[in-house]
């Protein structure tokens, strides 16, 4: 297991108290595994991936335990978690459009970060090059002002750097989201053949668009308010989805070949519960359409096929 | 909303600090006076004496009394604070938001006037005016320091126009048919009031240190009382030499206190405006 | 209803306007009554620059655009006003549709004050509920609530209620659903479908989202680079693509019912603007050497399906397709 | 760059125009009759009062149409004529302005420029360092809104008369004459130190502030949160958010330009200090108008070619300019 996440919980603090963004997440990513992170907005995926590489006010650690290569990421100490950043987990950020120092060139920027990182920044040139080759940047790039790139071509960079140091676990956060579809179908195959060239060991691809997963992902963990909801291989999730969430989300997604007047689709009706002061329970009861007075209780999250589980009632009895 | 406002208002302690300052100097302006028979220039002890229970402040080397002198002093300041701070604010809001929202050619020149006013010095242009004026009131002082502060509040609010001119809620207004007047009335500048109100803040502080400037150097009006003008005469009378610190202290000290309160009333409200800056 | 004639927008861009931008270049089509029109592009094409212009917010550098046969660049006073009250439109962000100091229905007040100083309040608001019901929200939850308060569909129904308020005929609806969650898009889209459906309203519905423009519409307009590179009936464009761009954008979607195929899309030649030429030929995979000397024109290839390709009308096209 | 460069100064070339105008509208356009009045309030010498009378005709030139004395005055403005001071009568005011120019450089140059880097090392140090952090905020507010002649006024007082370690008067004592021995050089100094000091402090105050307000929010910004993300020691994080608050307090010296000349009269006034500024006070007290006016040009053309100055640092710090990819000023 390249990652293994136990009883995680992360909590945002405002002035109205503790908004529970993720409240006991335990899953395991495996070695070279692409695991899928979906869900909508505020359900708590991007504090999940946040947390797993810096976590910092207004984020509290509440509990729980990361292991990755079978060592404990020390997640909630800021200090004491900077050693394996980068070299041992990395992230490419959501904003990853204006990730890069505007008053630096991008070889410079690149140079300092490594040697501040205690890393030859010599050795590595040609390494940079081949990578920069392989996301179809010219090596030109190294002497510019990220204002003189695209946003599209500043994000290749970023997912370059961010992969430089061939780290354990990369958490790629909306890495797709803003761009469009021909360039995301590269960018996302460029994600893939980080993992196969072995640049990563595993790694986390968070987004809310579950038919990017479907082509990328080797597994799909589904969130909802806060906690799992469902995980397992990806074939599995789209296929046959057990939890009711993650069949209401699937089969609401419109698909080329789809048209209104055939086959109309409908949405989830209601809207996810507040964080704030979350349902007892399942937190999905009040939207769902065969909640029954068990879901009272919180239900497990637990295992209905090898590697797949669901957390819900229904699934299990 | 409001509330949330008010409670985050009541527990900021930079606001608190700040406006109980200034509210200090404010009711000693109107309260002051009362406190004090002498007339401010009359000539009503004898010279050059230190603080004592007749003379709170002591006298000056005419023997005038400090204390008279400094609370009818405070009301020019805040005259010309309220007077001048307005009238920039005022003239570079409505540039602002002109440039900011017709754009095209009118920006330009506005951007243009707004760039040559911005590098000319403020300061060097009051003097050759105010040298040439044979009277000078408060008023007028006021005026020309509003009409030469304005650029840089033209300038934020401009940027601020742009960006709120983008969104999308001005689209929709347009398509509802508002005129354009209208829609920077009711959609654009209700948004920036918080804002205005600091930009009014600022200016009022400036244009309090920008009056002292002017009659410490003899160009302020050419009759009444100001802290600036009791700088003046402390330097000219040998404030200095004598060691008359009861002379020079307190209307220099004012000035700082209520601009620097004004600041720090503006960062408060700053913190309290955006919630970024709430402190945690 | 709407029909644009070699519509052109060109941007100033730089200080001092130096430099041109043409982010809209000759563009022609049209909207029947009761039609969905779908207009697909990816950033940049131009896309929600067209809807602009149709709802006047921005001038055409050329062309004109017609409602009813009346040319609307000429509409002034309350002439514009009228045309306000059949056009409408809906836009991208919900949450910067609403001014964030103010109640979310005050977008209603605002029509009455422009549009029905005269109705009463009485029957103001029971049109304002009669709007609500008809986009499916219970008057109850929104009214009164500040725009943070409701959620990204809530806000985007508002905004089809205040246009129906109006008794529009057209509405322009600019990526109205890209920022809300998965689970509630679709019942946006689904109303837009009603809408159309019982009231007769024409739409053009603006996106990037190829599978969304087949839901909802009946014909397409595919753009790139400013440019109408294919248009047709939905199923045509979508079942019989002939431009490669389209083709291109077709394979690219992620699908959930296959797998992507190994196709290499290039990122290089996205950059540069031609002026000249087939604005696709940079990217294009089987590019002739008039594709970039010569701008290919409309071409019908079949009855209502134009593609704007040179290989078209050749007998390359079988072999264009099958390689593509 | 290029065209960032032009457009600059342009508005220099258009501001210097305005500012030739303005000096040469107002004491024109003034009510009543200037040169009686000038002649009549001035504390002439008698023998000075016809040179002048004559002199006034000349340069007003009230006999010619207004568009040639305007030109006449722009003519006279590139000869460097800018009359005959009052005061000092017979000195041309020009050679009276050269004469005190070197005094306010003297204070001015190296009690901007240490300020703004005192104060922008000490604001970049002070941020997110919570006690220092606590202390700079109210202590910058309140140098930033002291006047700054209530500062000199009391160091003055505190370092020339109570404690008495410096002169409060002059540039170099009485009993000296300008020259490049070591005593003169030492005797300057001392009386330099005290009105230097209270211009530096009061700048430092709004450099510290503005830097600390900067570099925060920088530290915000999202390339921050990514090396951080990736580990990078706050070393380097803090120095590339150091760098990129300059650019922004680079613009802000421009903009404050105006307010420090204006800080620096009334430092020199208190100090008797023989610059501009403690001439422009006798200028006043004599009505001595020609002084008043030069000192008005030569204020308006030190500001503007201090702006290009900054302008041009600006260009050499921020590569942004330098690619051609500013779209605004």
């Amino acid at each position: 297991m390249a990652l293994k996440v136990e009883g995680l919980r992360v909590y945002y603090q405002t002035l109205r108290g503790d908004v529970r963004a993720l409240d006991g997440a335990s899953f395991s990513v495996g070695d070279g595994e692409i695991m899928g992170l979906a869900g909508e907005s505020g359900c708590g995926k991007s504090t999940l991936g946040r947390s797993l590489i810096l976590l910092k006010p207004p984020m509290k650690y509440v509990g729980g335990e990361v292991l990755l290569d079978g060592d404990p990421l020390p997640i909630w100490d800021r200090e004491r978690m900077a050693p394996y950043r980068y070299k041992k987990v990395s992230i490419i950020p959501q904003q990853a459009m204006n990730a890069l120092n505007p008053t630096r060139k991008i070889g410079r920027l690149i140079r300092e970060l490594l040697e501040a990182r205690g890393v030859s920044s010599r050795d590595l040139l040609p390494e940079l090059k081949r990578r920069l080759d392989l996301v179809e940047l010219s090596h030109e790039v190294l002497k510019m002002y990220p204002i003189e790139l695209s946003g599209g071509m500043k994000q290749r960079v970023v997912m370059v750097i961010s992969t430089l140091l061939d780290p354990s676990l990369l958490i790629a956060d909306e890495v797709t989201s803003a761009l469009d579809v021909s360039t995301q179908k590269r960018v996302a195959e460029m994600l893939v053949g980080f993992r196969d060239h072995k640049f990563v060991r595993s790694m986390i691809v968070i987004t809310h668009d579950i038919s990017i997963l479907y082509q990328i992902a080797d597994s799909i963990l589904v969130m909802y308010a806060g906690k799992l909801a469902e995980k397992g291989p990806t074939e599995a999730i789209v296929r046959r989805p057990r939890h009711p969430y993650t069949q209401l989300l699937i089969s609401s997604l419109p698909e080329i070949g789809v048209r209104h007047t055939e086959r109309r689709l409908s949405g989830i009706p209601g809207s996810p519960p507040p964080l704030l002061e979350p349902p007892q329970g399942c937190r999905f009861r009040e939207r769902c359409p065969v909640a029954f007075d068990r879901c009272r209780e919180e239900p497990p999250f637990e295992e209905l096929a090898p590697g797949h589980l669901v957390a819900c009632w229904r699934a299990h009895g | 909303m409001k509330n949330e406002f008010l409670y985050f208002a009541l527990r900021n302690r930079k606001l608190r600090l700040g406006l109980s300052v200034v509210l200090f100097f404010l009711l000693l302006t109107f309260v002051g006076p009362l406190l004090t028979d002498y007339d401010p220039w009359g000539y009503i002890g004898a010279p050059a004496q230190p603080p004592s229970a007749e003379h709170w402040f002591g006298t000056t080397t005419f023997g005038q009394d400090v204390f008279s002198q400094f609370v009818h002093g405070l009301g020019p300041a805040f005259l010309v604070g309220a007077l001048g701070g307005g009238l920039a604010t005022l003239i570079g809001t409505a540039i602002g938001f002109v440039a900011g929202y017709r754009g095209g050619w009118i920006d330009e020149i506005l951007n243009m006037l707004t760039n040559i006013v911005i590098v000319i010095p403020t300061f060097a242009v009051l003097l050759i005016i105010a040298a040439y004026l044979e009277v000078r009131s408060f008023f007028i002082e006021a005026v020309f320091i509003g009409c030469t502060a304005w650029p840089w509040t033209a300038r934020a609010v401009r940027a601020q126009t742009l960006s709120l001119r983008a969104r999308e809620f001005v689209d929709l207004a347009r398509i509802s048919g508002m005129r354009a007047s209208k829609i920077v009335a009711f959609e654009v500048a209700p948004n920036m009031m918080s804002y205005l109100v600091m930009v009014f803040i600022l200016q009022f502080g400036g244009a309090i240190l920008n009056a002292a400037t002017l009659d410490f150097i003899g160009l302020g009006p050419t009759t009444g009382i100001s802290l600036g003008l009791m700088m003046n005469y402390a330097v000219l009378w040998g404030a200095l030499q004598l060691g008359m610190w009861w002379w020079f202290v307190p209307p220099g000290l004012a000035i700082a206190l209520i601009v620097g309160a004004l600041y720090i009333t503006n960062v408060g409200l700053d913190e309290v405006f955006n919630p970024k800056l709430r402190e945690k | 209803m709407v029909e644009l004639e070699r519509v052109t927008k060109v941007y100033r861009v730089g200080t001092f306007g130096g430099r041109a931008l043409k982010a809209v270049d000759e563009v022609s089509f049209e909207i029947a009554d009761g039609e969905v029109v779908s207009l697909i592009g990816e950033s940049g094409s131009g896309k929600t620059t067209i809807g602009r212009m149709i709802l006047r917010l921005i001038p055409p550098t050329s062309g004109r655009i017609l409602f009813s046969g009346m040319d609307i660049s000429t509409l002034k006073g309350k002439a514009l006003k009228d045309y306000y009250r059949s056009v409408q439109g809906v836009f991208q962000d919900p949450f910067s549709s609403y001014n964030p100091i103010f109640k979310a229905d005050r977008v209603f007040r605002v029509v009455r004050q422009e549009f029905f100083p005269n109705v009463e309040e009485g029957e103001w608001g029971k049109r304002v509920e009669g709007a609500l019901r008809a986009v499916g929200l219970a008057p109850g939850e929104v009214l009164g609530k500040y725009p943070h308060q409701l959620s990204g569909g809530q806000l985007q129904r508002l905004l089809i209620a205040r246009a129906l308020l109006l008794d529009i005929r057209f509405l322009v609806a600019d990526e109205v659903i890209s920022m809300l969650d998965a689970s509630t898009r679709i019942d946006v889209l689904n109303l837009l479908a009603e809408l159309k459906g019982e009231r007769g309203l024409s739409i053009l519905f603006i996106t990037h989202d190829l599978a969304l423009g087949h839901y909802l519409s009946d014909r397409a307009v595919i753009l790139y680079r400013g440019c109408v590179v294919e248009r047709g009936p939905i199923d045509r464009v979508f079942g019989k693509p002939y431009h490669p761009y389209t083709r291109m954008l077709l394979s690219s979607v992620p699908r959930l019912d296959r797998k992507w195929e190994e196709g290499k899309v290039g990122l290089k030649g996205q950059q540069a603007a031609p002026t000249k030429g087939c604005v696709y030929h940079a990217r294009c995979p089987f590019p002739y050497e008039s594709c970039k000397g010569e701008r290919p024109h409309l071409v019908e290839v079949e009855p209502g399906h134009l593609v704007a390709c040179h290989r078209i009308g050749e007998t390359e096209v079988g072999k264009c397709r099958r390689q593509g | 760059m290029k065209r960032y460069l032009t457009r600059k100064l342009a508005i220099y070339i258009l501001t210097f125009f305005l500012a030739v105008t303005i000096d040469w509208v107002i004491p024109r356009f003034m009510p009543g009759d200037p040169v009686q009045t000038m002649l009549s309030r001035a504390n002439l010498r008698a023998e000075a009062v016809e040179v002048m009378r004559g002199y006034y005709l000349k340069a007003f030139g009230l006999d010619v149409p207004v568009w040639r004395q305007y030109l006449n005055f722009w003519v006279a403005v590139f000869h460097g004529d800018l009359g005959v001071s009052v005061y000092l009568f017979p000195k041309p005011v020009s050679r009276v302005i050269m004469e005190a120019v070197p005094y306010s450089l003297a204070l001015l140059i190296p009690a901007t420029v240490l300020s703004w880097i005192a104060g922008n090392k000490f604001g970049a140090f002070a941020a997110r360092r919570k006690w220092l952090d606590n202390t700079l905020l109210p202590v910058g507010y309140l140098l930033n809104a002291t006047p700054y002649m209530w500062l000199g006024i009391l160091l003055a007082w505190a370092f020339g008369i109570a404690l008495g370690w410096f002169p409060i008067a002059g540039a170099y004592g009485f009993d000296r004459t300008p020259s490049l021995s070591l005593g003169f050089i030492l005797d300057f100094l001392w009386h330099w130190f005290l009105p230097f000091a209270s211009l530096f402090l009061v700048q430092f105050g709004g450099w510290a502030i503005g830097m600390r307000n900067m570099v925060i929010y920088e530290l915000e910004a999202d390339y921050s949160q990514y090396l951080e993300a990736l580990g990078t020691p706050r070393g380097l994080i803090r120095r590339y958010a150091f760098r990129n608050a300059l650019l922004p307090q680079i613009t802000g010296l421009a903009l404050q330009l105006g307010v420090i000349v204006a800080g620096s009269v009334v430092t020199e006034i208190v100090f008797s200090y023989p610059g501009i500024g403690y001439l422009i006070l006798q200028a006043i007290q004599n009505q001595d108008y020609f002084l008043i006016q030069g000192c008005f040009l030569f204020i308006i053309i030190g500001v503007l070619l201090a702006n290009l100055v900054v302008d041009i640092v600006y260009i050499v710090v921020d590569p942004r300019t330098r690619r051609g990819m500013m779209g605004e000023s």
